[in-house]
């Protein structure tokens, strides 16, 4: 099988920005994205936990997105603004995808 | 005096207040004891379905009047206007950065609409009617203190905060309002006979979800208050008893001006003095990402809110005896 | 006809299509009011639980009788051989391709559970008597729609694309049927004492639990079409308003066949115009990936079922009550 | 004899025992019918508040008098010494490790709340009365069977597996147990008029939950059973089936000591009889995770609760019927 | 500690297509997988999310499986037909493990 | 956008120790961690899922946690008498992050 190399973005953020977020990448011409549930976790302002949570304010979502590499420079610009206020973190993975018309 | 005392021993004593208090202490105590986020917004989807309909039904066959006018026009006067005094009641009374002043009295404008219900529920519990539209009166004082909020914090700050129309859509329409006046309204058109149709599911259980509630919000609130260890200072903790005593005064003020009878009076006076723990802190993480969100969540859900649930209610039923009359 | 507009008027201003349309105007108006999966799956297992063993309940101490059994080969003659009926509608008013035809055809011969439901509560409301049986045709009628539609792809196509035998199993034991037919013997089977147990459970509450999740579907329905815009055309529209009126009149051509009464008449008719949401897209995404779920999902969800929920429902007894007689 | 015949016969008729074992064929089959994770815990979150609090408000206004703390004492003798009686029986009839064995044991000294449940509605059924503190026990029999497992292992090896703090304080404080206690003191507190309040939630409605709930254990047993073909052994299977009759004479025994009513004898046969599966297999996989969880979850869920809940139960209130006497 | 080289798999796939996918894993010999829920995404077939869904057939899941490399090749082939059918997308990254006799 | 190196760990482990495990990275001096719902899996320990779960004792958590590169070995040594014990699975993968302060 032919596999192309690719960019993995995982971007863990507020939940609340989720749609925001996913919103900047579209217009940042990604061609597709995930978004898994994330039931807790622990960082610079604290503890937390689903359990716990009375709000849509709190919780994270983490959002993954595979695209060619020369597309992460220009997503991970538009993105930045957004991440740059809002608590989350990103990392960015070399891996490999198999029909590159995808990415 | 005594009376109050009786008050507010009976409210202690009842299954809500007390399942509130298990919760509490069963999350101060560490115990695993959790509903899962699906149950817990559920039930407070019932709830608010509950509520909305019984308050349209209720009202249904009664025309338009200038009281319920007033009402709401109150209701939207004092969301706007509570922040403002919180603002600078915070100012004065505590260290808190501009940014945390602003967002902190945003949730003190808005309501708590469990609080609304359990004060509702006690009411039902002591014989003393109310206004089925005070449910919309809620409803419309959800939004206003935001705006205030955003005002002051761009009044008080260079970058202009104004709201992006995204963010305003969302308050508008957020779940809760839609589904509590949604409701209301199918309530005011179906009636009498829409109510008898559903009421074995909304009205009978009632009491009873709200205890399994209550349970819930308390381990929410007592987790809340274990994880927020230091975030808040003792003066922040005097504001989150004082605002609401400020609020239930300055509510009661306005139905006594608009002449509400007894148990609409008490429901004015819930609204004022309780802070927002849904809307408000969503908003204000969009808007105002920089203010510490464990600062507004402890006050208004950890300090306020069990406040209000415990002492507040038979108080403000008291007073309102006394000055409203029975 | 004056007496249609009374029974139409009479259905719409019933909470059940209330909330239905209030989910519907807040999924359009982009509200981000939404029920948790869970909560959403934990009520139709509730109405599934409840109509199931009610049905049965109905039915017991009577004993097998010739109607009975016509009306569950009625039900499987109807649910085979609609899907041909709509296919050649398809391709006569559209320009679907093949694939999404049969696609969608499987959805029309298979029928809505919750149409069933709702249109039994309208019955209820209205004083019509149905036999519990109505039940298990109901069941009946899920599975032959798929395996005619699978035939018709494998007769319009080359490659040969018979179910295997996983799929099979799938749509024969998926949870829904399980558990309607599985209440509907035990209700059968503990009788008037057993509902007597669990009545407060299923009876009471049920139509308070139907609002709720007609608002949910009301919801998800109109998220669907606002997501689905431009997936399908008018024509296909048409075809979602039209196939549920030629449905209902084939249906009550068998009520009137096999001599059933009023109310189970009506029921037949509204299976007969419901179109499957639940088990047949889950077939068609497995057997056929190649046909485009948006289609068949916003023409059963998005135009059928509102269809028959406000329209259709008051239609059908206006029509059966004058071709069968009150 | 006869009697035991009718017993048995209303017993595996009741809608109850039909839905589990609705749920369990349903598993065999393989159909995907599930409940959400977060309904069976939003139900069993339901059932142990209304039992809890059922039993406190029946309760209360008696005084605490003998009966009462030799049950609660015979409930502690009973959890922590079962376990060694199971330990020496499956080292005799299995070849089970010893940290299985172990592990097994502590279950069956500890008790399943549900089977408590299923038989206290089956002696409403029946019109048996029971006292409320029964539920009291069934909280102390859960924690100190846990202990002597531990205590068994450490004998029986080198490495000291004595129980960490955290682990204690998880068992102590495990969310049912402070719901159930919780729950039954509320209910004490707040008596006849407390529960007259909530009664339309928690005593309407509770056997139709029960049966949902019972139909989802069903399905989970049975799923069980499936995945776990070929972990246990005809004889671990025989051990299911006999300590529970072993379990059930000494309770038996015991009530008869105390000198324990009809009811509450039964209620506390079932509770010596029954195996947790819910706090025992968390606090096995944190002090033992090289003991097998197939091997005591299919046992205890898939073997005895069964096995108690159709055979068990009305043989139990046939056997306190002849001794203790109607 | 020492660390063994292997393949990080992550299929992200329709849910209704989720036991096929895992019965194809084992069938290729793969000694273990994790299934990680999927709240939303977007692709070449639209946006989607959770709320919205009401039947089965919606929604994806996250299939994770660590394989030595050696596996690697045989485990996409033998998944590929029916990814190929089906929506969803799938990205091979090189990754650590600790004990490579679980792999 | 500048990007630093650093170390993706994945932890698949019971949920009942999900606790100890953050509790083990805090002290070990990790400054943040994800956890992520795992709704199934297979291993050798036999196939499970959320479906067929009474008990809080069955059922995985996925526990993410970036670190700088030279915090692995010291974060791998602090867990691993844990994830002896108890099954479940470890990978670690080469990633890069944004704002390397926060690791
Ligand atoms: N080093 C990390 N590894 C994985 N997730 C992290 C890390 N740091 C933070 N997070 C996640 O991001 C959220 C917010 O982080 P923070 O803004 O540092 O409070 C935390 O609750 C975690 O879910
Ligand atoms: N580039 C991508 N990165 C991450 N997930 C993706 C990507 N493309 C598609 N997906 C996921 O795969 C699903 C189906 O994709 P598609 O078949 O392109 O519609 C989407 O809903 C996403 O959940
Ligand atoms: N090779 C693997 N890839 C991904 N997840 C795995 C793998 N092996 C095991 N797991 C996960 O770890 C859990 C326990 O594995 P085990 O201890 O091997 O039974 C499984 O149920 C899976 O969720
Ligand atoms: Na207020
Ligand atoms: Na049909
Ligand atoms: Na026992």
């Amino acid at each position: 099988m032919k596999m192309h190399e690719a960019k993995r973005i995982e971007i863990i953020i507020e939940k609340i920005m989720e749609k925001r977020l996913t919103d900047l990448l579209t217009e940042a011409g990604v061609k597709g994205y995930s978004v898994l549930p994330v039931s807790g976790g622990s960082g610079s302002s604290g503890r937390w936990s689903r359990q716990g949570q009375v709000s849509r304010a709190q919780g994270m979502s983490s959002v993954v997105c595979l695209v060619k590499p020369e597309r992460l420079e220009p997503t991970i610009d538009a993105v930045f603004p957004l991440l740059d206020r809002h608590i989350g973190v990103v990392s960015v993975t070399d891996t490999m995808v198999i029909r590159d018309e995808l990415f | 005096m005594e009376q109050l005392f009786a008050l507010a021993q009976q409210n202690l004593l009842s299954p809500i207040i007390l399942f509130f208090a298990l919760g509490f202490a069963a999350a101060i105590a560490k115990s695993d004891l959790n509903f899962p986020e699906a149950i817990a917004k559920g039930m407070s989807l019932y709830l608010l379905f509950a509520i909305g309909f019984k308050g349209g039904a209720s009202l249904s066959g009664y025309g338009i009047d200038a009281q319920l006018i007033l009402s709401l026009l109150a209701g939207i006067v004092l969301s706007a206007c509570l922040p403002l005094l919180a603002f600078v009641l915070l100012r004065l009374m505590t260290r808190m950065s501009t940014l945390d002043a602003a967002a902190v009295a945003a949730h003190y404008g808005s309501i708590s609409i469990v609080t609304f219900v359990a004060a509702s529920s006690i009411l039902e519990i002591q014989g003393i009617a109310y206004d089925g539209y005070m449910v919309a009166v809620a409803a419309t004082m959800e939004a206003p203190a935001i705006i205030s909020a955003l005002w002051l914090i761009s009044k008080n700050s260079d970058d202009n905060r104004s709201m992006d129309s995204a963010l305003m859509r969302e308050i508008m329409l957020n779940g809760s309002i839609v589904l509590l006046i949604g409701s209301f309204l199918i309530g005011l058109a179906t009636g009498k006979d829409g109510f008898a149709e559903i009421a074995p599911f909304i009205s009978a259980p009632f009491k009873g979800v709200l205890c399994l509630f209550l349970l819930d919000m308390g381990l929410v609130a007592g987790r809340g208050l274990v994880n927020a260890k230091g975030a808040v200072s003792h003066r922040s903790v005097a504001f989150g008893v004082l605002m609401p005593l400020i609020g239930a005064s300055i509510g009661l003020l306005f139905a006594v001006l608009i002449g509400l009878p007894l148990g609409s009076a008490v429901l004015m006076m819930v609204l004022s003095a309780s802070a927002s723990y849904i809307a408000v802190p969503a908003a204000m993480r969009v808007a105002v990402p920089e203010a510490n969100p464990a600062i507004y969540l402890t006050l208004s859900l950890g300090v306020t809110f069990p406040f209000n649930l415990t002492v507040g209610i038979p108080l403000y039923v008291a007073v309102a005896t006394a000055v409203v009359g029975g």
